[in-house]
């Protein structure tokens, strides 16, 4: 089921970053292979949204570089590193409150630069993926229960038609089946259209039946590497956390 | 020159329970007020007028000051309950405007633009206090007093519920607190205090207009607590020492060519203020990102 | 030794307009007074910023009795004046109004005086002008609901009183308002012959245009606030009858002569009646310390407010001037029109005392 | 569907047709239901299924449209929200809410003070509620954060945070909206302990929860709810292997 | 007859309420920065207007000089204050003190340049003339009426229906979020200041002609401005425009019933209640917690 491993898309190298000068990661060293999902894992606190919001350009990079595609990204800004067909589904509600979900998808293309003659469908297609969204489309984002925000913020990121998507913990709130309903989908995409994800997740059984490969981040650091399989064991996991 | 320092003294000292009592319910309960020199105009007046007509004692006249500016505060204390943030500021602002029309036209009480001359000097004890030396030592007093309260207020469970309140009303809500009452009561006790203020500063200048109650005064009283340090203690009062000295010092610059004196005060004035808020944002003695 | 008074104008806010009308009267007689070499050393103003304000003139007047130590100053402004006149009472410091026009100014204590007459003179002598002369029967008066709006509203009540002519409406207008095409539809609708506008600063000056451009055809008057450099400026005053103290700037006499030409050759424009008294207030300082030098007493508040009880009549602008007990100017009343930016003379008004 | 309750201790509450709509969205459609004593009773189903409004509408926190409501055998409808709580109800929200500019040892604290004014505590006494949050700091492993504001923890912590502020106050009844959610396997072993401890010292709790293994490891009991009904309730066991039910919502599980 | 009359004359002040208070609601509730110093780019606007039409530059020029000046102030003041303070996480009222610092300059500075008198701009368009028996309205009423119609109805077309309006609406909620979306919110904040402070311009020209300026006149416009985003819902432009030509009005029918000194008290005693008993506003939505 492995595809090809590919050419990395997204790289890390010896890259660190804090907050007000407390370093929080540092020397990360990481590639995203073309077309694989990548699962990375880590105690509460490691970093890993530091990671990929500095990844993202959200967060500037106390040293190191992010490079995509080859081309050194280091320092620019999200919406550059959008531009290169990166897309982000944030930690926590990436929705907003005052906007109808209409509006948002609407703007998140926008902002995508997706062709005016594209959007329709696209919103189709992901009204393919959640259909529940078709229920409350117009209704402003405030007055949506917790988990059909979290799926409004993963619409909104899969409309871009991403090469590359990072995914900050994308199950918080949902419904288990949903979840899986979800993953299938973007699965698909990624065997079809050689997308790429990473995806950062503490519901590890579901994530790691979908990932290629595995990262377990540690207190700020990558401290192991290897074949989600391994970590199905949960004396292994419980050991690497 | 004693006698100058003296007189800054006590308007430093009555600015400040004035900016004190605005910063304990805007630095704990987010309650952001521009209407405090409503109940510093409403206790000065009051104080005059219980001076003038039954005693000028100060047994007397400033707690006849703080009952009705206590009283009067409920009206504050309405939209309080309901709104927050940016509405309540509007809210406020409302009062203010409608305070000052009633200010201006409550002759009887209030005399107008007019307003109140020859108010009797205090009495404490069968003393009146009018010379700013001994004036300062009142006007400290009652400053030292306020900031007592307050601070115990602040350091007990009603601060710490104060705060949770500005935090998350539904959660402090949720943890059985009492959230329309706490927030009244704080907004009684401010007011209170302030109208101390107001009878200070009417029995001290002897004349008060409702010049002196605008919406300037409550902006610059804002501006003291900001510059100074929202929700610290020392704070207010560094920032009506600065804003009261300022103009005084900037008065003092003789190389400003006299006939533009007032306008440059005045940019020196408001671009200070900018400038501070962009270089220290928390305020003077405050952290050094203002939240 | 050097001679320092000081003044409380006010140099920023709304009316900072009329700090620089104020300043340039009496920065001219500081100049005349040491050109003469009138006083034993050199003389100056300290100036303090009021803002037209109560409670920075108290600071700005403190600091001018407690720091500067001056014995005299000028005060400009009722609220000011009023917060002021506590402080030079209880520190026998002399305080001359030469702007405010309020008749409680006449009350303020021995120590407070005023070098213009105040507005009731002027409302006594431009009623029975504009309902005789002029044969305006009706009037509205639209005034500033401040002491100084409330005089002339009561003033006009008792001198329309028993007269054909009626007040038929009178309208206040609060201190901070600046729209008034309401007030002028108001105005309309009472159909009056003749409106007074009674307020100051550039209030006044909004009034009179928003009133015309709201179809009020009516003789407009006013008083002597109203003369400023803006108010003559604005094409709307034209026609507007204005009353002021009579300053006979023509006069032959030394004093207002070498005024006269002085300010036109500085300022390139004719002195207002504010000018004048500005000058006035602070010649008047010249004279009476030059007087308490003579004696070889020294200049303090109650030796200055003694010589002037005791001098009683002075040469200033404008001529032989006398005060009343009370510190207050007695002076004959202009009745003027405004035409082409400027005044001319219709009639003068003699008031007795 | 079986509806076998567990039939111990008293009950607390009695919920009887609650209903609430959002314009026509039926958030809680007729619900029934008792919590007892001592049991715990987890809420699950899928997304937008009610269950948060379920709780708005028991504390009091949004004003319910039919139905009774019933703590100790009187009425709580229309009953203000620090009312209910000071009754003995308390609860986490989704978002937490903590109080944000407080650091976590007055979080917790003030979490126990419900009077508007200051009461003055014997010395005794304090000593005693010192102690019992000192236990609280313990237990949920934030005694090292105790000066540090609620803003500057990270993620896990807050999630502490909010099961402390509750775990310090005498409430019986505790209501918690997904309160594991997003925490590593260490963090919910701790959070399964304290929630059994405490259980066990008599505290009846109404959990929501999508984790299943955190449903499977503490549930007495579950209550089913899709699009604001009741569609099961009974023991963990039944209502999991719901074959009905898991087709929309647990889905395939290991 | 006068009802009538001061109908008409409250519409054109509402007219001018509202352009001025538009500009201010779009520039908070978008960027949640607390202008005060909108009242600065009104009397900007309007002196820039004066002196350049003084200068006799015509009607056209004098426009584009004051949209300039307008426009100029915004953008420096969020480039030069505004940003730096977000840069800090400052807080609502830290923003608002240095805002109004900027205010207390710019008034100052203005008279300095310009004089602290009273200066108007003179046309024979602020003469009223009699439309029907008794009821007079002059040509700048209706430009003013027509000037609020177009501008507004293009600003309210424009959020509704543009992807930057809808950015803007976005900005308000979640800054952060706009970054991760892939947009700059710094360009939009930016767009916010030029947007608010351009529409200020027609309201401040026509004042320069009508009501006539002096340096101190942006506090009122910049309370009345106030009034109308609160009365009308924070981030509800229409409801906004709606607040502005009601406040107008209010202020100028309470002629009718109370004295003139009290029409002020009528403005703010509307607001005052509004906030009590619908303290989302006229159109805005309910507040959350
Ligand atoms: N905005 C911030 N300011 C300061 N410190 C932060 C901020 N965000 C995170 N931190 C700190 O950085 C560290 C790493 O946080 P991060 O959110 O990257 O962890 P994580 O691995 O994503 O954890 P989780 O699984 O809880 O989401 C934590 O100690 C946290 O307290
Ligand atoms: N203020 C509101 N206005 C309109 N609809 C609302 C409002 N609040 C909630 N809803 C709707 O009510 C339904 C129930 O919401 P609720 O938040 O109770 O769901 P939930 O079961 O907690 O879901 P989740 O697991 O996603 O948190 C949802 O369809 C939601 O969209
Ligand atoms: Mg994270
Ligand atoms: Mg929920």
């Amino acid at each position: 089921m492995t595809p090809v491993p590919g050419k990395p898309v997204l790289q890390t190298s010896t890259l660190a970053a804090g907050y007000g000068g407390r370093p929080v990661i540092s020397g990360i060293d990481l590639s995203l292979m073309k077309g694989e999902v990548l699962c990375m894992i880590g105690h509460n606190g490691a970093g890993k949204s530091t990671l990929l919001k500095t990844m993202f350009g959200l967060l500037a990079p106390g040293e190191g570089s992010v490079s995509v595609d080859g081309t050194d990204m280091t320092g620019r800004t999200p919406r550059d590193i959008a531009d290169m067909g990166v897309a982000m589904v944030p930690e926590g509600r990436g929705i907003f409150p005052s906007l109808t979900v209409t509006e948002i998808f609407a703007l998140g293309m926008h902002a995508a630069r997706v062709p005016k003659e594209e959007r329709a469908e696209r919103v189709d297609w992901v009204l393919n993926i959640l259909p529940v969204i078709r229920e409350f489309m117009h209704r402003p984002a405030s007055t949506l229960s917790g988990g059909q925000q979290q799926m409004v913020s993963i619409g909104r990121a899969l409309l871009s038609r991403p090469r590359i998507l990072l995914m900050d913990e994308p199950s918080i709130g949902l419904a288990p089946k949903l979840f899986q309903d979800l993953l299938a989908p973007i699965r698909t995409l990624q065997q079809r259209e050689g997308l790429s994800i990473l995806l950062v997740e503490q519901n590890v059984k579901e994530a790691l039946k979908i990932s290629d490969r595995a990262v377990v981040m540690k207190s700020g650091q990558l401290i192991w590497e290897g074949d989600p399989g391994e970590l199905s064991d949960n004396d292994r996991l419980m050991e690497l956390y | 020159m004693e006698a100058y320092i003296y007189n800054l003294v006590n308007l430093i000292a009555i600015y400040s329970i004035l900016a004190v009592t605005l910063n304990f319910i805007m630095g704990y309960a987010g309650i952001y007020s521009l209407a405090h020199a409503v109940f510093f105009g409403l206790g000065a007046y009051t104080s005059a007028f219980v001076a003038q007509n039954v005693s000028a004692s100060i047994l007397v006249s400033f707690p006849a000051a703080m009952l009705a500016a206590g009283v009067v505060s409920l009206a504050l204390a309405l939209p309080a309950l309901r709104v927050r943030g940016e509405y309540f500021v509007a809210a406020s602002l409302g009062l203010q405007v409608l305070s000052v029309t009633i200010y201006s036209e409550w002759k009887g009480f209030t005399g107008g633009i007019g307003g109140v001359l020859a108010i009797p000097p205090v009495n404490i004890l069968g003393i009146d206090v009018f010379r700013p030396a001994a004036f300062a030592i009142l006007s400290v007093t009652v400053l030292v007093l306020v900031l007592l309260i307050v601070n115990a207020l602040v350091h007990s469970s009603f601060g710490r519920n104060l705060r949770a309140i500005r935090d998350s009303e539904s959660a402090a809500a949720s943890f059985g607190k009492n959230v329309p009452v706490i927030k009244t009561i704080s907004v009684v006790i401010s007011a209170a205090l302030a109208a101390l203020a107001g009878a200070l500063y009417a029995s001290y200048l002897s004349f008060i207009n409702v010049e002196s109650f605008t919406l300037d005064t409550s902006v610059l009283v804002m501006a003291m607590v900001i510059i100074g340090g929202t929700g610290t203690v020392a704070g207010p009062i560094v920032g009506a020492a600065i804003l009261l000295i300022l103009p005084s010092v900037i008065s003092y610059f003789d190389f400003l060519p006299q006939t533009e004196i007032g306008s440059l005060q005045q940019i020196i004035y408001g671009l200070g203020m900018t400038l501070l808020m962009i270089f220290r944002p928390g305020g003077i003695v405050g952290r050094r990102s203002g939240t | 030794e050097d001679h320092t008074i000081g003044a409380l104008f006010p140099l920023s806010g709304p009316n900072a307009v009329y700090g620089d009308v104020f300043m340039a009267g009496s920065d001219l007689a500081v100049e005349h007074i040491n050109a003469d070499g009138m006083l034993s050393g050199t003389m100056s103003i300290a100036y303090e910023d009021s803002q037209g304000l109560p409670q920075p003139a108290v600071v700005g007047m403190t600091k001018l009795v407690n720091v500067t130590g001056v014995p005299y100053t000028l005060s400009a402004f009722t609220g000011v004046s009023k917060a002021i006149s506590t402080i030079g009472q209880r520190s026998s410091v002399v305080a001359v109004n030469g702007g405010g026009v309020g008749p409680d100014l006449a009350a303020l204590g021995e120590y407070f005086w005023n070098v213009i007459p105040l507005v009731n003179l002027e409302v006594r002598a431009v009623v029975p002008y504009l309902t005789g002369e002029m044969g305006l029967k009706k009037m509205v008066l639209v005034y500033i609901d401040d002491p100084f709006g409330q005089a002339i509203e009561s003033e006009l009540e008792t001198a329309f009183e028993g007269s054909d002519a009626e007040l038929a409406e009178v309208l206040s207008v609060p201190v901070t308002a600046q729209q008034f095409s309401g007030v002028a539809a108001k105005v309309r609708s009472a159909k009056p012959d003749v409106v007074y506008v009674a307020s100051y600063g550039a209030q006044q000056i909004q009034i009179v245009k928003q009133l015309r451009d709201n179809g009020v055809d009516a003789q407009i008057v006013s008083y002597s606030g109203y003369i400023t450099p803006d108010a003559l400026a604005l094409p709307e005053s034209d026609g507007m009858i204005v009353t002021g103290q009579a300053v006979d700037y023509a006069s032959e006499d030394p004093v207002t002569k070498r005024f006269v030409t002085d300010f036109k050759a500085r300022f390139d424009k004719d002195p207002t009646a504010y000018n004048v008294n500005y000058y006035n207030a602070t010649l008047l300082y010249g004279l009476l310390a030059a007087a308490l030098e003579k004696d070889g007493t020294e200049v303090t508040g109650e030796n200055l407010l003694a010589k002037r009880l005791e001098m009683k009549t002075f040469d200033l602008v404008g001529g032989t001037v006398s005060f009343q007990d009370n510190g207050t100017l007695l002076s004959p009343i202009e009745v003027k029109q405004i035409k082409g930016g400027a005044t001319e003379t219709l009639d003068t008004v003699e008031i007795g005392g | 569907m079986s509806m076998t309750q567990p039939q111990q201790g008293e009950t607390l509450m009695q919920i009887r047709n609650l209903d609430k709509s959002f314009g026509g969205v039926k958030a809680v459609d007729d619900v029934t239901m008792d919590l007892r004593a001592g049991i715990v009773t987890t809420l699950v189903g899928p997304n937008g299924a009610g269950k948060t409004t379920f709780f708005n509408l028991i504390t009091g926190n949004l004003p319910r449209d039919g139905g009774e409501v019933t703590w100790l055998g009187r009425d709580i409808a229309g009953v203000k929200p620090h009312r209910i709580a000071r009754a003995g109800i308390m609860r986490t929200y989704q978002d937490l809410r903590l109080f944000d500019g407080m650091t976590v040892w007055e979080n917790v604290l003030n979490a126990t003070e419900y009077g508007a004014l200051p009461i003055p505590l014997g010395s005794a006494a304090r000593a005693a509620r010192r102690e019992r949050i000192e236990r609280v700091l313990e237990r949920t492993g934030l005694a090292d954060k105790r000066n540090t504001r609620a803003l500057d923890l990270a993620y896990a912590e807050r999630k502490f945070l909010s099961m402390a502020r509750i775990m310090a106050t005498e409430a019986r009844l505790w209501l918690l909206d997904e309160p594991a959610s997003g925490l590593d396997p260490a963090s919910y072993d701790r959070f399964l302990t304290i929630l059994r401890e405490d259980v066990a010292g008599g505290v009846t709790v109404c959990i929501i929860e999508h984790n299943l293994d955190i449903v499977i490891g503490i549930s007495d009991r579950i209550a089913f709810l899709d699009r604001g009904k009741l569609l099961a309730d009974g023991d963990p066991q039944t209502v999991l292997n719901d074959p009905e039910l898991a087709k929309i919502y647990f889905g395939e599980r290991t | 007859m006068l009802a009538i009359q001061l109908a008409i004359t409250g519409l054109q002040t509402g007219a001018l309420y509202a352009l001025t208070a538009v500009g201010f609601s779009l520039i908070f509730g978008s960027t949640r920065i607390f202008h005060f110093a909108h009242g600065a780019a009104f009397v900007i606007a309007a002196y820039f207007f004066y002196a350049a039409f003084g200068a006799g530059w015509g009607v056209i020029p004098a426009i584009g000089v004051s949209a300039f000046g307008a426009v100029a102030f915004g953008l420096l003041l969020d480039r030069l204050v505004y940003v730096p303070i977000q840069r800090h996480e400052g807080s609502f009222f830290t923003v608002f003190v240095a805002s109004f610092g900027v205010g207390i300059a710019v008034q100052n500075v203005i008279g300095m340049i310009f004089g602290r008198g009273y200066v108007t701009v003179n046309t024979t368009l602020s003469r009223s003339v009699e439309v029907i028996p008794e009821v007079y309205v002059s040509p700048l009423a209706w430009i003013a009426i027509a000037c609020a119609a177009v501008f507004l109805g293009g600003l309210g077309f424009f959020l509704k229906r543009t992807h930057t309006g809808m950015a803007l609406r976005a900005l308000a909620d979640n800054p952060e979020l706009v970054r991760t979306f892939g947009l700059n919110p710094r360009a939009i904040q930016a767009a916010a200041f030029a947007i608010g402070s351009v529409i200020v311009v027609p309201a401040a020209i026509i004042t320069s002609a009508t009501t006539g300026l002096s340096p101190a006149i942006g506090h009122h416009v910049m309370l009345i401005s106030l009034a109308a985003t609160i009365v009308g819902g924070i981030g509800s432009i229409p409801g906004t425009m709606l607040a502005g030509v009601m406040l107008g009005l209010a202020e100028s029918l309470a002629l009718l019933v109370v004295d003139t000194q009290w029409t002020e008290a009528v403005t703010f005693a509307i607001l005052f209640a509004f906030i009590i008993i619908r303290p989302s506003g006229l159109l805005g939505r309910a507040t959350a917690h």
